[in-house]
Order: structure tokens, then C-alpha cells, then sequence
């Protein structure tokens, strides 16, 4: 806690963080404003936004009815008109019912058009599983909108790009997904000081490594950091972690270069394995990096099921520290 | 209360099975027992899910349903057990009103494999096709067109069953439940269509969902027969129930009934309920479902103290007894997660 | 053809820009001949395209608005420059009458770097952000939400446009159509929402698409504004536009309204038409809306033969040089396929 | 021509063969029924389901209103009692607006409910480009349906397989997806004697070969072929074509069998390329066959780009004989 301002370095957790990224973009630019369902009033079904409708009023702090296609849609229309909207949709799970606009509106329009209806909207929304909220509240999706072309999709991890990642998706002239692990919101951290303009493009090498790259993203980074201790500690393995922080475009450099060092990987993604995030970067990775590979990409992802409400089948479902690292020694050994 | 198309209401208040057998007064001075008996066990099983929940035992999201009893009782007293139920993640009531034993509820909301739905569902996701209960369903008006199906398939087999769709307020804002009411009064479905209207779609208000706040009206205009029901009194509740599904089986095709009630808690466990002023809270208290058949019957009935105090026991004994052997229910082995990922002979991976 | 909400509908029927110059006779002789002038192009140039059809050198799905040509001319005609527009794949009508140049139109459809979506969007996809013409689009419905946001960004920022969103009657079926009007409703957005009703989607007549016909009911269910037009009678179609225009200026809220129409040609070039009687289509051919107006314009401007030949000839001298110029136009090199997949200042990839 | 009835060996079109296979449907069960936009009266968006109507009536063949949403779910709610609905879907384009009744109800129900509540329904829809329908008729998006778990997912790619493929997805007890490629339509073939029972988990060796592996499926499958035949006549190289039939589960036995053979293999996917079904079936094969291989493995997919309308900009944004020869040459060389 250095106490300093806004733009100071703070300890605060993932909510507090992603909330007053946004009362920076409300506060910054008029044309910014926060839509989707009881983000006002209620303070948003995961309270990262409470507060910010009284300081900022029911105009700029819109609550929706239950109408996930028609307000994504109204999002599209009111950037397209110039504003700067953030649509939260409650979870990934009802982003469904506004996969249609997102799909063959957001992303479509300005290659539809020839290049002149550009879609400056960023559209928030919780994903993934580890709460017992059984299969309607759990799913990791992030797979669909990694394949959409004319979209960026952003999957935080940190706190700090919690802090940090919201202005720069602004800033984009096209739409930015933003997906915000549910079980990320209580964490808390030091934001680091106001970096400057952030890079949204590159993947971050969270631990260095030299024996085998865990490339994970959103909710499983903190179980492949705990995978790489283990590893370290208990079997001399010394795993690089790599942090996707960007879903769509890949950053194929970061990821390429860590499995150049280290000649072996394992993706880890909570997501349904067949045709999920992980299979499109092991693709690239024996694509880029073939006769670098001493050993086949492993995965360690969500079981292919509906995620249960029981507990013990719940973290079966999910990729485990155990898990990771299994993959990893299957990688080295 | 009377239907807004009398043309197409049906004219008298009929009953199914129970009705029949409900001449004599003594009959239905009995039938109110049952009816407060069922709300009683219903509000004591939702004080349950707060212990159990404050305890963690119970985990997720688990939403309540006290003061909106006379709903549950009211409406799945008056269904038959051929007829199909379609329910929300607020079903708790609707699930024990329906007959599935607390015993199994409760064990589903412990996850265990004893629960209704085998642990996977948990609380907002009991299902027990052995009564045609299909869920339990966490998508905001996700279950009206599987409700709107399920009553196709009556229509083409000419059974004379009806599908009873529970959702609330909020649920009207979808997509989904304007191309559900068309298709429903296009195709002539047995289905009818409850709208438990609790005034809140989480910490939105009724008139901040909605243009058009008159229910009824919305629905009257997609030609469905429609009307609305004091749902803080069951008896009203069960008897618009048994008259919209008596007119369903006489093929006036379907009906929409707006419940009008209250939910005396927050909208989930997890919801600190910033959003409504306490004063209107209590207002509704005023009105507690249980509190209005009981006055009643005090009046009527000759209910006392006594015999109500005789009701909370039973019932309190039932449940605990209900809750003690769902905690000896085995969980589900890690090894069977992705069993009835398919069907078994359907063998697909 | 009055609005079923007089309350709130506005009292005076008064056009904007144009409706101010059109004070004398002479000027409202002149102002007709001008719509007679449109429906005539749009016409010609939708014959145009069966033969660039036929030929094959206009590709993809085309849908003609031959017999709808009233809808066109009127409703764009009153609406001014600083207003938006959202359409459907039917808009070839809705675009010309816009003011986008039929050469540029003719250009898109030949799949040209010059049309007016530098040819990525073909007959369905038109746009014109110059003439805030936002669209062509080819999901039924999908236009709706997108309009409203248009409308949000103008109500938020209290500028005095309007969005008008054109589509069709078998558009109301989908959720979209729902969510949409509640939304204007709920937010009083500047919103029009004009319904072309043609009686039929694809091969599916209204009361086979929907439980209640009568749309405008359905729409005054939301707390829209509503009232049905006559959809062949161009002068009556552009009252009623300018006159809901104003009253959305006005800060009536949305104004939904329902066109009468009917398309004389299939519903698409693939379309063999197999569902609808004949006799009904000559039926609606007696109320041809360039017919309509021209039997009027004979009676009280003194419209002849001759005068009417020159307008006919004058359209498809236009035409034809536009078509010359428009298969003039280079194709897009296949290196910059990839171009506006991304904004060039985003970078993203 | 044999000339004989409907269970003898015919020639006649893709969609002559699905209209047969719904035909014998419908008269063999009564349970069985179709729905969907058009399906009655107009005979079907292109014409599959032309004369049905009139042979089988408005109840069992049943036009609805544009409601994706609402229709698909209808067809979810008359599986689950017991009748056996084929739902058509005119374009996955549109299947978006039934994404949620497809993924949180006909997938997920069986599992959420312990095991009661099966889906024993079939959804039928047009799949891919190439008819210069522009972005939001063109898409390929099979990757999202082979994504998620509880459906199967089937891609017939010829006259036979559009012929023989329905009944046995009309006898499985979860929900099918059948994507029917909108190129194939009018291609006539034999359609072979009846099979009997039909194998929906194999994929099937369309032209056997030692050099290479060609794994695709639906509408590439003809290019696929057709770069066999060049790359054999001027390249002497001689590719093996595996047709996926199942893009859900994925018969890695066959696909395998086939890279352990030719030690080399090309994906032809006219989806996108990030994220899309050829991110998987590559990475499967990595995993499983990585010893094996003497190359990376190869992806001739769609451009990721809606597609647009112009003939040179549609053509350039999919697969083509040329870019597949090119890949397999890589591959090889
Ligand atoms: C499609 C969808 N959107 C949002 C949610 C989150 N959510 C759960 S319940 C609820 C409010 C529903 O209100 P209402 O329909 O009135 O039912 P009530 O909870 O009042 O019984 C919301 C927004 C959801 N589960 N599904
Ligand atoms: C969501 C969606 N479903 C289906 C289609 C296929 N389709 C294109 S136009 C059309 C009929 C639309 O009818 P209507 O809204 O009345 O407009 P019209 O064509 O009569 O002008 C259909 C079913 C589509 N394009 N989008
Ligand atoms: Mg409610
Ligand atoms: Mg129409």
C-alpha cells in the first residue's frame, strides 16, 4: 500500500481493480458508458461495479431488462454512433443468446461494409467454473470467440491487467471481448504503477523457465504457478509459465520463443479439450516449432462434460495442479 | 380476476381430481389443511437452505422462494400427474409441491447421488421426470420453449395433458418467451404459461424491465387467454390453475396466468438486497401467504394456535428427519463424471 | 389510420425540410412527380437487376421490391439527411431512395471495388455512412438491435435525429423484434420502427406466421406509438413518416408502423414462388403504387401519357449509363482481402 | 440407374438423398416429424424437403415463424417426450439465435438431470460458401458444435452418406447435428445399396494413398479429391483423402492410422483457421502420432475473414485445389 492516488501503485483485489478501471474510462471520456443487466442499482451480479451508478448516474450506468441480444446489439448501435459503450453481460454462459450480434454484427459490419461501420464496443463478461454453480453458470466458452475474426478477446489474470487492460480496449476502434474468471474477483494484489500505454497485443512470460512452457491463460494461470513451484520444488523441473493475456490475436512470438528454450509444452485451459483454446495453440506450436519439439504439446483442460454442481465431480471437471503437472513430467521424462 | 377475453375464458371454476373430491365443507376444510400444511413445509425447508448454506454445506447459487408459497402450493396442487412441469432455478417449492420428497431435494442441493438429479444439479436443477418435473432451468426463459415442445407433443399425440411453465417477470424481457407465446397460441399448445411475477428481476424493478408493465396485456396480445391471480392467496391461485387447465384440456388453447407476488428475501443467497426499500418488504409481509389461508381458516376452519403450532411441528420433524438421511447419501465416484455426458446406448464420445 | 394511441400520437401532420417548400399547389404537383420520378427509377432499376440476374452477372441471394415501391419513396423521402437508417436485404428501393446513386448500387451488385460496400457486401449488404445509410442486413431482425443503439447514442447525447429501422412482417417473430421495442419503449428511444408488411415471409403468410395478425396491436403492446398505413399509397406512406418523425422529435418516443404492402415478384430471384395463389397476387397488382399515384396525379396534375413516357424514359436513360459506368468499376485485388477485417488503428489481427 | 426402389442403389442428388432419407423417415415412424422455417410449403430454403408436405401433412411437416430460438426449443421439449424431431435450421448462420437452447438445454439436459432427461433429436443445416451469399449466409461453423459435449455432429459429404446417415441419427438417443454443405446439393452420385446398420463414429478413406494425408470433411471433400488427382498426376505424389463424416467424436483411429502411413498430413477446413475444427484434428495428431510424422502438420483453411460477396474476394477467402496441392508439396518436400 503506497496510499498514493488512482494512478499510483495500490493493493487492491481483481473487482476493485476492474471497477476502477472503469470510473477512470467514465470519469476520462463522456463518450464511455456501462450498460447490461442490475450493473446499476444492484452493483452488478458480481459487484464489480457497485458504486458507480451514484457516482456517475442511471444514464452512464445503464441497467438493462433481461434482453442479452437486444442490448449487445444496442451496444453495437451506440458505438457505431460514436460512443465508447462497455456492455457487461452477467456470464459467459447467457452470451449466447447475443452470439448472433456479436458474431454476424460486431465483428461483420466493418468488412461488410467495405471498411466504413467500424464497432468501437468492449463487452465484459465472467467465465469459468470452481464455484458450484453447477452447468448453466460454469462453461469457459472463450473458444467461440477466439475463432471470430474482426473481434479481440482479452482474458485477464492479473490484477494489474485487470487495472490496466480496459483503457487500451477502449481505445480500439474494433470490438474487445473481455473475459474476467469468476474465481479471479476476490484476489487481490499490488496494480503497479500506471504503466503507460498497455501492450494488448503480447502474451507475458509470468515465471521463467528452461525445462518445459505452461502456456495458460485467465483462471488457470494461478494453478500453473502453483504447478511450477511444485515442480520445482519436488521433481528439479523448472517449468516457464506463459500468460496468453490475449485470446485473439495469439501472440505467437512469446509462445513460439518460450517452446524454443524449452523444447516442450503443455497448454493448460479450463475449457472443453476437443476444440477448445488448447488445440489451436498446440496447432501453432508444432506448426512453428516442430523439429524444436522434443516431445508431443500436452493438454491439461476441462473434462468434456457439463460442468457438475457436486464438488468432487466439479474439480474432476477442471484442470488441476496434479493434473498440470503429470502433463508436464509426461512432457520431460 | 376475471379473464381479460371472457369470450375465450372458460365460464366455470372447475377443479381436476382433488376438486372433485372437494364437495362437503368438511372436505375442504381439509383440503386447506393440506394446502397450509404444504406452504408451511415449504417456508420451513427454505429456512433449512439458510442454515445449510450459512453452514456450506449447501454451495452455488440457491435462490428462495419464502413468501411466494401460495404460488407452488397453489399451482402444482391444481395439476394433475399426467401434466408436465417446467420450472426455474427459483423451484424449491415448486419441486416438494410437485411430490418430490424433501429428503431428495435436500440431497441434491448436498450434491449427493441420492439427490433428484444425482448431485449435478444442485439447487437450481432438480429434475425428476418420474413426475414429469424437467428442471430446474438456470437460463432466464431457457425452459419456455422446451415447455412450449413438450406441449407439441401432446398437441400431435392428442393427449389431454397440460405443460405448466413456471418463469418470472424478468423472464418476459427474453427473446425467448415472445417466440414461445406466439408458437404456443399459434399452434393451439396445452401449455400454460405461469408468470410468477415477484415485482424484481434481481435488483430491477418491475417498471424498470418493462415498458408495458400490465402482464396480462403484454400477454392477451399474442391471442393467448390471459389473467392475473392474487398469488398471496392459494386458494385463488389454485383455483385459476385448475380453471386455465381445465380450459387448456377443452382445447381453448393456452393460457397465461400472472401470479402477483413478493419475495420476502434477497433475490439469492448471495445478493445483499441493497435495491429494495425495507418498508415495502414489510408491506408485503403484511400479506404472507401463509398468514392469509391461516386468518382464514381461523375464521372458517376453527384453525387455532394448537393445531397450527401441530402443522409446524410435523412438518419440522419431517424435514429433519428428511435432512438426516439425505446427509447419509454417498456422493458420486470422480471415476462416473462423464457418465450421461451421452446416453448409454447412444455411444457417441 | 389513426394512431391507436391518441394520446400520445401526435395532433398535426407535418413533414420536415421538405414538407416546408411544399406549400403551393404547384409545389405539391412537383413534389409528387418527384415521388412518381423514385418509384419509377426503383422500379426500372429492380428490372435491371432480374436481367444482370438472369445474365449472370449479379450473383448471390436478390430480393426485389417491385409492388413495395411506395414504402420506398415515402419513407426515406421524409426523412432528412441527419437521420439514420437500417435496413434489410430487401433495400435496393430503400437505399436509392436514400440517395445513394444507383451506378454505386449497380456496382455492388456487380461485386466492384466501386459499390458502395467496395463489393464485400453484394445485393443484401448496401451501406452508405456518407448518407448514414447503415445497411442491408441479411439476419432477419438482426438490424433491430443495432438501431436501437443508434437511437441510445442520440437520445444519451439529446441530439434531435431519428433512426428509422425498416423490416419485415415475418421480422416481428423474432426475439429481436421483442427485445427491441421494449427497449425503445422502456428507454423512449427516438426510435421508428416501419414494418413493411408484405404478408408474407418466404413462402409463409402472416396468419401462419403469427398468432395476432394484427401487428399494430401487437406493437401498441409494448407502449409504442402504432398505426397501420396504406403501403401502395406513396403520398400517405410519407405523411405518416413525416408525421411519426415529428412526433419523435417532438419526444413522443418510438413510433412503430405498419406498412401495407406487397411484393409482386417472388421473394428472391432462387424463389419459384409455388405458395401464393396467382388470382391474389392480380389482385394486388390493381393497387400498383406507381399506378395509384399516377391515376391521382392524371386527375388533379394533369399527368398524361406523354409526360409519363418522358419520366420513364429520362429513369432508364439515367440507368442505363449508371449500369455503364458501374461495369466500368474494378474488382478489389484478392491481396486485400483481408483489409477491414481489423480497423487499420487497431491493429489487432 | 438400377432403376429399383427406394432401398436399391439410385443415382440422384445430395438433395434428393436427404429428401429420401426423411421420406422413409416419416413413414417409418410416426414419432418422426419435421420442422422448421419453410420446411412445408415452400418446399424447404433449397428445396430439400419439397412434396413432403404434401405427401406427409401440415402436422409432420411443419412450417414455423422465423423463431430459431423458439422452434429449435420446441424441438428440444417434443424429443425429451418421446417423439423424434428433425429440426432444419435454414443456414448455421442463423443457428446462432439457437446457440443457448443447443448448448444449455438439447447438451447439457441429460447430464444436468443424473441421466433422466434424453434429447433424441436430429437438427438439420446448411453449412458453408462459396454461392456468393455474402458474410452472413457463408460461414462454416461446425467448430463450434464439435466443441461442445453431449451432441454428435455430423458432416455427410456425399450423395450416399446424405442418404443412409439419417436414420441412424434419428435412432441415437442424444442430440445430432447434421451440416449439410450448400455445394453438394445438386451433385449426383450413386447412392449404393442400402448399407443396413450405418457407422456414424468412422470416418472413411475416400481415395487411399502413401505419400500424404489429406484429412477433411463436407464441402472440401471434392477439392480434396481433386488436389489428389493433380498432385498424383504432376507431382507423383500420392495422397490419401480421409473423410471426417463425424466432426463429433472424431474417429482418431482412421485419421491416426492414416498419418502413421503416409508420416504426413494435411487439414483441408473451409472454416476459419484460429480455433476451428483443423486445430484439433492437428493437434490430436501431434499428440498421437508424433513419432510417426516427418513433417509438421499442415492447415488449408479458411481465410479469416467474413466472406465477402465478390467472386475473386470469396474464392480467395476459401480452400482451393492449388492452396491444398501447395500445402500437401510442403508437407513432402
Ligand atoms: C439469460 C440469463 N440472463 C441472466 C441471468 C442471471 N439472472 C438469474 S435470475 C435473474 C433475474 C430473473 O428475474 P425473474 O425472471 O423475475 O425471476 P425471479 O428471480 O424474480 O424469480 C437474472 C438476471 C440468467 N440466469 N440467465
Ligand atoms: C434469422 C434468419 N432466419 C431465416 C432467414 C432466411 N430468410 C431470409 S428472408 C426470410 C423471410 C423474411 O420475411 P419478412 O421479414 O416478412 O421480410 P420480407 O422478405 O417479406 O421482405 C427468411 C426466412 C434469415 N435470413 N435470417
Ligand atoms: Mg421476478
Ligand atoms: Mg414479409
Amino acid at each position: 500500500m503506497t496510499g498514493g492516488g488512482a494512478r499510483r501503485a495500490e493493493s487492491m483485489s481483481y473487482r476493485e481493480a476492474m471497477r476502477e478501471a472503469m470510473r477512470e474510462a467514465l470519469a476520462a471520456d463522456e463518450r464511455v458508458f456501462l450498460m447490461g443487466e442490475d450493473v446499476g442499482r444492484y452493483g452488478g451480479a458480481f459487484g464489480v461495479s457497485l458504486g458507480l451508478v451514484e457516482e456517475f448516474g442511471p444514464e452512464r450506468v445503464r441497467d438493462t431488462p433481461l434482453s442479452e441480444s437486444g442490448f449487445v446489439g444496442a451496444g453495437i448501435g451506440a458505438a457505431i454512433a460514436g460512443l465508447r459503450p462497455i456492455v457487461e453481460i452477467m456470464t459467459v454462459n447467457f452470451s449466447l443468446l447475443a452470439l448472433d450480434q456479436i458474431l454476424n454484427n460486431a465483428a461483420t459490419l466493418l468488412h461488410m461494409s467495405g471498411g466504413q461501420v467500424a464497432v468501437p464496443l468492449v463487452i465484459r463478461m465472467t467465465t469459468g467454473a470452481g464455484r458450484q454453480l453447477a452447468a448453466q453458470h460454469s462453461h469457459s466458452l472463450e473458444a467461440f470467440y477466439a475463432h471470430i475474426p474482426g473481434i479481440r478477446v482479452l482474458a485477464p489474470a492479473t490484477v494489474a491487467d485487470a487495472r490496466w487492460m480496459l483503457a487500451p480496449a477502449l481505445a480500439d476502434p474494433d470490438p474487445v471481448i473481455v473475459f474476467e474468471h469468476g474465481s479471479l474477483y476476490n484476489g487481490t494484489d499490488n496494480t503497479a504503477d500506471d504503466p503507460g500505454p498497455v501492450d494488448l497485443d503480447s502474451a507475458a512470460v509470468r515465471r521463467p523457465g528452461t525445462d518445459v512452457s505452461l502456456v495458460t491463460y485467465g483462471g488457470s494461470l494461478g494453478k500453473a504457478l502453483a504447478a511450477a513451484e511444485q515442480l520445482a520444488a519436488q521433481d528439479q523441473v523448472d517449468a516457464e509459465v506463459v500468460d496468453l493475456r490475449s485470446l485473439r490475436p495469439l501472440d505467437d512470438a512469446t509462445v513460439i520463443g518460450s517452446v524454443r528454450r524449452t523444447h516442450r509444452a503443455v497448454i493448460v485451459d479450463e475449457g472443453w479439450r476437443s476444440g477448445g483454446l488448447s488445440a489451436e495453440v498446440a496447432a501453432r506450436i508444432t506448426e512453428q516449432a516442430f523439429y524444436d519439439l522434443d516431445a508431443p504439446v500436452e493438454r491439461a483442460c476441462g473434462a468434456e462434460v457439463p460442468v457438475p454442481y457436486a464438488a468432487q465431480l466439479e474439480q474432476a471437471a477442471l484442470p488441476q495442479v496434479p493434473d498440470i503437472v503429470a502433463a508436464a513430467l509426461r512432457a520431460v521424462g | 380476476m376475471s379473464p381479460r377475453r371472457t369470450a375465450a375464458a372458460p365460464t366455470a371454476a372447475r377443479g381436476r381430481t382433488r376438486a372433485r373430491s372437494r364437495s362437503g365443507p368438511a372436505a375442504q376444510a381439509a383440503h386447506r389443511r393440506d394446502l397450509l400444511r404444504e406452504m408451511v413445509r415449504i417456508r420451513q425447508f427454505e429456512e433449512r437452505c439458510v442454515e445449510l448454506y450459512s453452514s456450506g454445506e449447501v454451495r452455488g447459487f440457491v435462490h428462495l422462494c419464502i413468501g411466494e408459497e401460495a404460488v407452488s402450493a397453489g399451482v402444482l396442487g391444481a395439476l394433475g400427474p399426467e401434466d408436465a412441469v417446467v420450472s426455474t432455478y427459483r423451484e424449491h417449492g415448486h419441486a416438494l409441491a410437485r411430490g418430490i420428497p424433501a429428503e431428495s431435494v435436500f440431497a441434491e442441493m448436498l450434491g449427493r447421488v441420492t439427490g433428484c438429479s444425482r448431485g449435478r444439479g444442485g439447487s437450481m436443477h432438480l429434475f425428476d421426470v418420474s413426475r414429469r418435473f424437467y428442471g430446474g432451468h438456470g437460463i432466464v426463459a431457457g425452459g419456455l420453449p422446451v415447455a412450449a415442445g413438450l406441449a407439441l407433443a401432446d398437441r400431435i399425440r392428442g393427449q389431454e395433458q397440460v405443460t405448466c411453465c413456471l418463469f418470472g417477470d424478468g423472464a418476459l424481457a427474453e427473446g425467448e418467451f415472445h417466440e414461445t407465446a406466439n408458437l404456443a397460441a399459434l399452434w393451439d399448445l396445452p401449455l400454460l404459461l405461469a408468470c410468477e411475477n415477484n415485482l424484481y428481476a434481481m435488483g430491477t424493478a418491475l417498471n424498470r424491465e418493462h415498458a408495458q408493465t400490465d402482464l396480462v396485456a403484454r400477454a392477451a396480445s399474442y391471442g393467448l387467454v390471459a389473467w392475473e391471480v392474487d398469488g398471496m392467496d392459494v386458494l385463488a391461485v389454485e383455483r385459476a390453475v385448475a380453471r386455465a387447465a381445465r380450459a387448456i384440456r377443452d382445447g381453448t388453447g393456452p393460457v397465461f396466468l400472472e401470479l402477483r407476488t413478493y419475495r420476502f428475501r434477497a433475490h439469492s443467497m448471495y445478493d445483499p438486497d441493497r435495491y429494495r426499500d425495507k418498508a415495502e418488504v414489510e408491506r408485503w409481509k403484511e400479506r404472507d401467504p401463509i398468514q392469509v389461508l391461516s386468518t382464514r381458516m381461523r375464521a372458517e376452519d376453527g384453525l387455532d394456535d394448537k393445531a397450527l403450532a401441530a402443522v409446524e411441528k410435523e412438518v419440522s420433524e419431517e424435514l429433519a428427519t428428511a435432512l438426516d438421511h439425505a446427509r447419509q447419501g454417498g456422493t458420486e465416484p470422480v471415476e462416473d463424471l462423464l457418465r450421461f455426458v451421452y446416453s448409454p446406448a447412444g455411444g457417441s464420445s
